[in-house]
């Protein structure tokens, strides 16, 4: 299932693109995700070093990294927003 | 009356309050924030997520409609580049009471802080870097959970 | 910067929040109230007393710049008859934090309205009564002590 | 020691005049000299019937109705405010 990425702020900065598509199954959850693309260079290693400051959206709605991918089209990746 | 705009040009606050006054009620706050120099900040710059950005400053003021009896309720929003003393953003509500309208104000603000997707860089000359969030804008936004 | 003033004459809550834009700080919270047409009201009239009011809105303010970091307070009051829809009051605060100036501002306005020697009496066309003073507002302000 | 009284709102309107001046003695307080006015006739016993919707200033800063009279020069007695 193709799942769009979108990346903002220090994460786009950090792995280098505005975003990408990745095939996915609906049955991970974020968290899984990430630990994949963790895996698969230093580059998103680095990126996704700290979880703890990773927050997500799925189809523009804020989740946590335990959500289910389900059939989302589209995962943000980013740091905390410091808008206001 | 919901008003929500993201832009990259500037705004000018008393203009957006003498709009609102025109909704015509008793009590109307008001919160505008400006670029400090801070630390020998000269500008900053705010990235957003487009495809939601404007969804998720509309549900911040749906919810403050829902929580108070509100006439009006406006958030404007800047994007982009922008120099110190320039105004960032600017919130407001109107009600028929005074409570009310000061309460949904500070509720404007201190949620769209943890709630609306940007990301604020900050220039000193050519030096960049990120602003981290504040874990004191967590706890405010929490106050009202 | 304390600004003071009791007049007769309406305001443009507008122009008195980009003056104080000028101060040049990071954050500006605003409250202005209206004359409402509660019951029928169709007109207002405010009788102060003016050797005390002055004094009473400066004590305000400057007990305002007191207990938080203010580059400036401003308080403008009316007095005399105004119709329904017309400014009232306007108070506001500039900081260089948002918590700060939003605390303020609400100090403003809860503490000027027992402190200040105003009495309001409403018009309904030609009969006029005086306005009760509320138990809401002693508690309101009283949260500040 | 002469005071000078100024009345306001419906304070102002009951008894029918804006202010008056009166002699005092500094240690009265303001009540015992709002019982004796109250004694001088029906229209004052009526503005000032109600303690509790009395307020007082000496000298322009608000005080008790047990604040003694000193030697102030101004005494306003008026209702609770309803400015803003």
């Amino acid at each position: 299932m193709p799942l769009q990425i979108v990346y903002f702020a220090r994460v786009r900065e950090a792995v280098g693109i505005d975003g990408e598509q990745v095939e996915v199954e609906a049955c991970n959850n974020i968290a899984d995700l990430i630990d994949r693309l963790a895996a698969q260079s230093e580059l998103y290693a680095a990126a996704f070093s700290d979880r703890s400051k990773l927050r997500f959206a799925l189809d523009q709605k804020m989740v946590r990294a335990d959500a289910m991918l389900d059939d989302a089209k589209e995962l943000a990746i980013f740091p905390p927003v410091t808008g206001g | 009356m919901i008003d929500v705009r993201i832009q990259s040009e500037s705004f000018d606050s008393a203009a957006l309050l003498a709009a609102l006054e025109l909704v015509g009620v008793g009590a109307i706050a008001s919160f505008t924030g400006f670029v400090r120099s801070d630390d020998g900040v000269t500008a900053i710059e705010l990235e957003h997520y487009p495809a939601m950005t404007e969804a998720s400053l509309r549900a911040v003021a749906t919810e403050a409609q829902s929580r108070w009896n509100l006439s009006g309720a406006v958030i404007v929003h800047r994007i982009g580049k922008m120099a110190v003393g320039e105004p960032v953003v600017f919130v407001a509500a109107a009600s028929a009471h005074r409570a009310e309208a000061l309460a949904a104000c500070a509720f404007l603000i201190d949620r769209l802080k943890i709630d609306a997707p940007f990301w604020k860089k900050e220039y000193r000359g050519e030096l960049a870097h990120w602003v981290e969030a504040k874990a004191s804008d967590d706890a405010r936004a929490a106050d009202w959970d």
